[in-house]
C-alpha cells in the first residue's frame, strides 16, 4: 500500500462533477465528507439484489439482507479493533451519544457528575444537559487552553469520587486538536469513572484501535467518514452495554413481550429498536473497509501538509489568526482561522463563489466560542482526497475576501 | 470566480455603519440571535408620542449582510411607525425574493442575496429585531 | 393516470434480478417493500451531485443538499396532506413512537391512561411500557375480535378521563384489519384523549388525507413504502409539538446552547437533533412522489384482486385458516393464514424453495399470537407490484407443503 | 424448487416425535424460548445417581427443524450426562457448519440445514434447553 491521492480522489464520482461550471473544492469534510464509488455500489448491490428487512426472515433476500447487515458490523468492528457484538449501530453519532445519556444516565444517581470539556460539539454537551435536567446530575467542565486544546492540567481538580464519566471529543471539530487519552483514561482510573469519546472527527482519518486506548464508550458519525446518512455507531464494553438498559423499544430488541411485561433482547439487539438502518450500515461497513485498504501513514502525512500549506498560507495574509495549535503534533487536519474584520460568514461565501466549500460559524460549539468571545470561524476540514490545488484555490478566495471586504 | 453576492453598494452599506452603536436613553432595546449562525443584533428606538421612530442605533455581531441590512434600515426608520417598518420589510422580502414586486431603495440593494437561501434571514434580522422593540 | 401492473413493476430492478436463478416473487413487502428508481436516483443524485450537511452551510453543495432535504419535507407533507413544519424526520417508524413516548409522555402524570389494543406491533407497545415504568401512567389494551380487527365496541369501556391517549395500528401488520378513524375519533373526543395510528402498513398503499381523518399523531416508516431505510416520520399538529420538548439533544435542536443552560429550536428542528439522515429522507421524499404519481383506486383494486385470489386459492387447500378479515372491505393487502399441522417457518422456508418471499412467525405481535394461542402465522404482504403470478407460485408451494411437511 | 432442507431424513425425525411429552416427576423441567421466531421447547429430564440421563421428554411448540432436533436428541441422550451432551450438541454444531469435522448419527440429518443461517437456532434450542435442565 502506498499513498495516491490522485487514484483516491477517482473514487469519489462528486469531485468530479461541475458545480455550476466549476469543480468543486470540498474542504467542509468536517460537516459531511464525500463518499467513494465502493459505498455507493454497495448500498446499490443491497437495494437492487438484496433488499429486505434483516432477522427475522427464512427467505433469501431476508438471508442476504441480514448478512450484508451483520457484515458490516464485523466491518465497523475491525475497524475500531473490537469485537463485532460490541458495536451497536444507531441513527447517527448524536443519536448514539443520547443512547448513552438516556440508558447509561438511568444509572446514575442525583448528585453523581459527568464531566465535559468547553470545547465539546453541542452534540455532547445537551443530551448531558438533559440528564441534569432529568436526573439531577451535575455537569463539570474542562476549559481550553488559548490554542484551543482541552487543558488537561485542569483535569486533576475537576475530578471527584462522584464523577461517573468522562466524555470528551477526540478530534475537536473546531480546532482539530486530538486530546491525550492515555492522561484522561490514566485520570480516570484514579477515581473509577468511565471514558467515553466522541470520535466524530478522528473516525474519517483511519483505523482506531479502542483496545489500546482503554476507553469504555466511543461514538462516532456514518457520513463523516464516507459513509450515508442515517447510520452511526456506538461502541462500550460488553460488560457496559450488559448492564445497560435499552433506549427505544420496539421490534427486535425484545426477548418475550406479553402484555404485562417485557424482557429484553442481549446487546447490540437490545439497543437497535425496530427496523435498523439496513442500508445506511451496509453503507458504512464499505466506508470502514474502504478506510481500511488506505495507506494512512501516507494519507496523514498528506493532510498534515496540507495543514502546513494552508497555515503558512494564511500567516501571509494580513489580520488573519488561527485558532487551533499552532504546530502538526497530535492534531488532525481541521484548521479554524479568523480574518479581522470580515465576518466568518462572508468569508466563507466569498469563497464559494471560487469554487471552495468551507464551514463558518461556531461550529456547534458556541460555549467554545462564547469562552473566547468569537463571532466564530472559518474552518477547513481536509480529507486525503483533497489537494494542493484545493489550498491554493480557498488561499485566493481569501486573499479576495481582505481586499474586497473590509 | 463568480462573486455575484457582495455587490459593492451591499459592502458600502455595511461600511457606511449608519445608525451603529447605542442610544444613551431608548423607549426599547431588543436583542435578537440567529441560532442557526450566530449572529447577533440589538436594536435601540427612541419613539416620539405617536408610536413612530424618533431614533434608532444598532449593535451588529454578525456578516456583512446583516450590517448592511441594520444600516439601510437606520437610515430609513426615522419618522416611521410599526406599519411603516412592515413597509420596509416588504421591500427587503421582494428584494430577497420572498415577496413580489419590485423593492425600493435602499433595499433593492439586497436583490443579489436572493439566490442564497441560506443568507435570507442575515438580511431579516434586523428587522425582527426592529419588529420586537416596535411591540 | 390507470394503472399499468407491468409497468410498476418493471420500475423496481430488484424484481428482474435472478436470485439464485429464479426471478423472486416478493410477498414480504410488510417487513420492507421493494424500492424504484426513482428512489434510488434521487439519493445517488444527492451523493453524488449534491452532498453536505444541511442548515448550517452557505456554498453550494450546502445549500443543494438543504434544498433537497426541505423540499423532501414537503413532497412528505402532501402525501399526508399536511403543513411541511409539522413533519419530522426520524431515524424509523419505531424511532417515531419513541419520540412521542418520551416527549409528550414526559407531559403525562401519574395516573394518566394510554389506551392501545391487542394487535399492536411491539413497536407500539414496548415503548408505552417503558414510559409505564418511568412515569406511572397506566396502559389498556382493547381486545380484538376473532377475524383480527381492533373491537371498537369495547372501547368506550375502556375510555376513562385519565385516558390522554388513544395509539392504535391504522392497518394490522398480521391481519391487514383496518381501524376505523372516525369511530377513534369520536370516541376519544368524549374524554379529551389525544389520538395516534401507526400508519406503518397504511403509508405504503397511497396518499392520507390526515387533515380529514383528525388525528393527533401519525407515524410511518420510510422503508415499507419504497424509500430507504434509516428513515422514518412523526406528524403532529403544530400545537402539539409546539408544546412537546425535545427528545434528544445535540445539533441544530438548539437555540441558543450556553454550559449553564439551552434554549430549544421551533419544530419540526427540535425534534431532529443532530445530521439528520439526509439522504434517506430525499430517498422517501422521492418515494412519497412516486405514491402520489400512482393512480391507486388502480392499484387498490389490483392489491384485493391479488387478496381474493389468494383467500380463494387458500380455502382450497385443506386445512388451512386465515386469521383476519374475511371479506374485502377495510382491510389492506395483508393476509395471514395458518395451515394446520406444518409450523409457519416450515411454510415460509418450503415457500422460499419455490422462490416466495413471505414472513412467518410472530410478526413483533407477541401479544396478539399469545391471544389465539398462535405459534405464528404466515404473513402474505402485497405490493402493487405484484401480481397473479406471485399468487400462483405461493400456492404451489403452500399445496406443496401441505403434501410433504405432515 | 429447490426443495434442499425438508429432505425426507429430517421429515421422518420430526415426524418420529420421539420423545414427546412429559414426565410424571422429573428431576428437572426447563422451558427455553426463541424470542425471534416464538419457538419454545420443554425438556424434562429423571437423571440417575451420576448425573446421566435416565428418562427424557419434550414438548416443542416450533418448527419441523426444532422438533427434529428434539427427537433425535431424545432418541440419543439416554444414558448421557452433561459431558456427553456437549459431544451431541458438537455434532449436531458440525451439521449444520458451525464447528469442524463430520458430524455424527442421527445429526449429519442436519446438514441440509447448513446453508440457512436463520433456521440453525431452529437445531439447538432443544441443546439450550437440555444443558439448563442438566446444570
Ligand atoms: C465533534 C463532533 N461531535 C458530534 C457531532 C455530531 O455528529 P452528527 O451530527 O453526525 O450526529 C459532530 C458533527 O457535527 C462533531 O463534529
Ligand atoms: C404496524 C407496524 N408498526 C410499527 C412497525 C415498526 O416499523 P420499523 O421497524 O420500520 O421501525 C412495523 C414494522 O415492523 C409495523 O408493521
Amino acid at each position: 500500500m502506498s499513498f495516491d491521492g490522485a487514484a483516491v480522489r477517482g473514487q469519489f464520482p462528486i469531485l468530479a462533477e461541475m458545480i455550476d461550471g466549476k469543480p468543486v473544492h470540498y474542504l467542509d469534510n468536517g460537516a459531511s465528507a464525500q463518499t467513494p464509488d465502493a459505498v455507493l455500489d454497495a448500498v446499490r448491490t443491497y437495494e437492487t439484489t438484496g433488499r429486505a428487512n434483516v432477522l427475522r426472515g427464512v427467505h433469501r433476500l431476508a438471508e442476504r439482507a441480514t448478512d450484508a447487515y451483520e457484515n458490516a458490523r464485523v466491518d465497523v468492528a475491525a475497524f475500531l479493533g473490537v469485537p463485532p457484538l460490541e458495536v451497536v449501530f444507531t441513527g447517527g453519532c448524536t443519536a448514539a451519544i443520547n443512547l448513552v445519556a438516556y440508558s447509561y444516565g438511568s444509572l446514575l444517581k442525583p448528585g453523581d457528575r459527568i464531566l465535559l470539556s468547553e470545547l465539546e460539539h453541542h452534540s455532547n454537551i445537551v443530551p448531558w444537559q438533559m440528564l441534569r435536567s432529568r436526573a439531577g446530575i451535575e455537569l463539570d467542565m474542562i476549559p481550553v487552553t488559548l490554542d484551543g486544546r482541552i487543558d488537561l492540567d485542569k483535569l486533576p481538580g475537576l475530578l471527584s469520587p462522584r464523577t461517573k464519566l468522562i466524555s470528551l471529543a477526540h478530534v475537536s471539530n473546531v480546532t482539530g486538536a486530538m486530546v491525550d487519552v492515555g492522561a484522561v483514561v490514566a485520570a480516570a482510573r484514579t477515581v473509577g469513572a468511565r471514558v467515553m469519546l466522541d470520535g466524530a472527527q478522528r473516525a474519517p482519518h483511519g483505523p482506531i484501535d479502542l483496545a489500546a486506548l482503554g476507553v469504555d464508550f466511543y461514538v462516532f458519525a456514518g457520513h463523516k467518514s464516507y459513509g450515508p446518512n442515517g447510520i452511526g455507531v456506538l461502541w462500550a464494553k460488553a460488560e457496559l452495554l450488559e448492564a445497560m438498559p435499552p433506549f427505544m423499544g420496539g421490534g427486535s430488541m425484545i426477548g418475550r413481550v406479553t402484555l404485562a411485561e417485557t424482557t429484553w433482547a442481549p446487546p447490540p439487539r437490545r439497543f437497535e429498536a425496530g427496523t435498523p438502518p439496513i442500508g445506511p450500515a451496509i453503507g458504512l461497513g464499505a466506508a470502514c473497509k474502504w478506510m481500511m485498504a488506505l495507506d494512512w501513514t501516507g494519507a496523514h502525512a498528506h493532510e498534515m501538509t496540507m495543514v502546513q500549506q494552508l497555515m503558512d498560507g494564511l500567516q501571509k495574509i494580513d489580520g488573519t489568526r488561527i485558532f487551533g495549535p499552532a504546530g502538526l503534533q497530535n492534531r488532525y487536519p481541521v484548521v479554524s482561522f479568523m480574518l479581522d474584520g470580515v465576518h466568518p460568514h462572508d468569508v466563507a461565501q466569498t469563497l464559494d463563489s471560487f469554487g471552495v466549500a468551507v464551514r463558518a460559524g461556531h461550529h456547534c460549539a458556541q460555549p467554545l466560542m462564547d469562552r473566547f468571545d468569537l463571532d466564530g470561524t472559518t474552518r477547513v476540514s481536509m480529507a486525503p482526497y483533497n489537494d494542493r490545488t484545493d489550498i491554493d484555490a480557498l488561499l485566493t478566495g481569501v486573499r479576495h475576501a481582505a481586499r474586497t471586504l473590509r | 470566480m463568480s462573486d455575484q453576492l457582495y455587490q459593492d453598494r451591499i459592502v458600502a452599506l455595511a461600511k457606511a455603519r449608519t445608525g451603529a452603536g447605542k442610544l444613551a436613553a431608548p423607549t426599547k432595546s431588543v436583542r435578537r440571535d440567529n441560532p442557526l449562525c450566530g449572529d447577533r443584533v440589538t436594536i435601540d428606538v427612541l419613539l416620539d408620542g405617536q408610536g413612530r421612530i424618533a431614533e434608532i442605533a444598532h449593535q451588529v455581531r454578525g456578516c456583512l449582510l446583516c450590517q448592511a441590512s441594520a444600516s439601510a434600515l437606520a437610515a430609513a426608520a426615522v419618522g416611521r411607525d410599526a406599519a411603516g417598518i412592515a413597509e420596509m420589510r416588504h421591500d427587503a422580502e421582494r428584494a430577497i425574493g420572498r415577496a413580489e414586486g419590485n423593492a425600493a431603495e435602499p433595499f433593492s440593494a439586497f436583490i443579489p442575496v436572493k439566490a442564497h437561501k441560506a443568507r435570507h434571514e442575515c438580511v431579516l434580522l434586523p428587522f425582527e429585531a426592529l419588529k420586537d422593540a416596535l411591540s
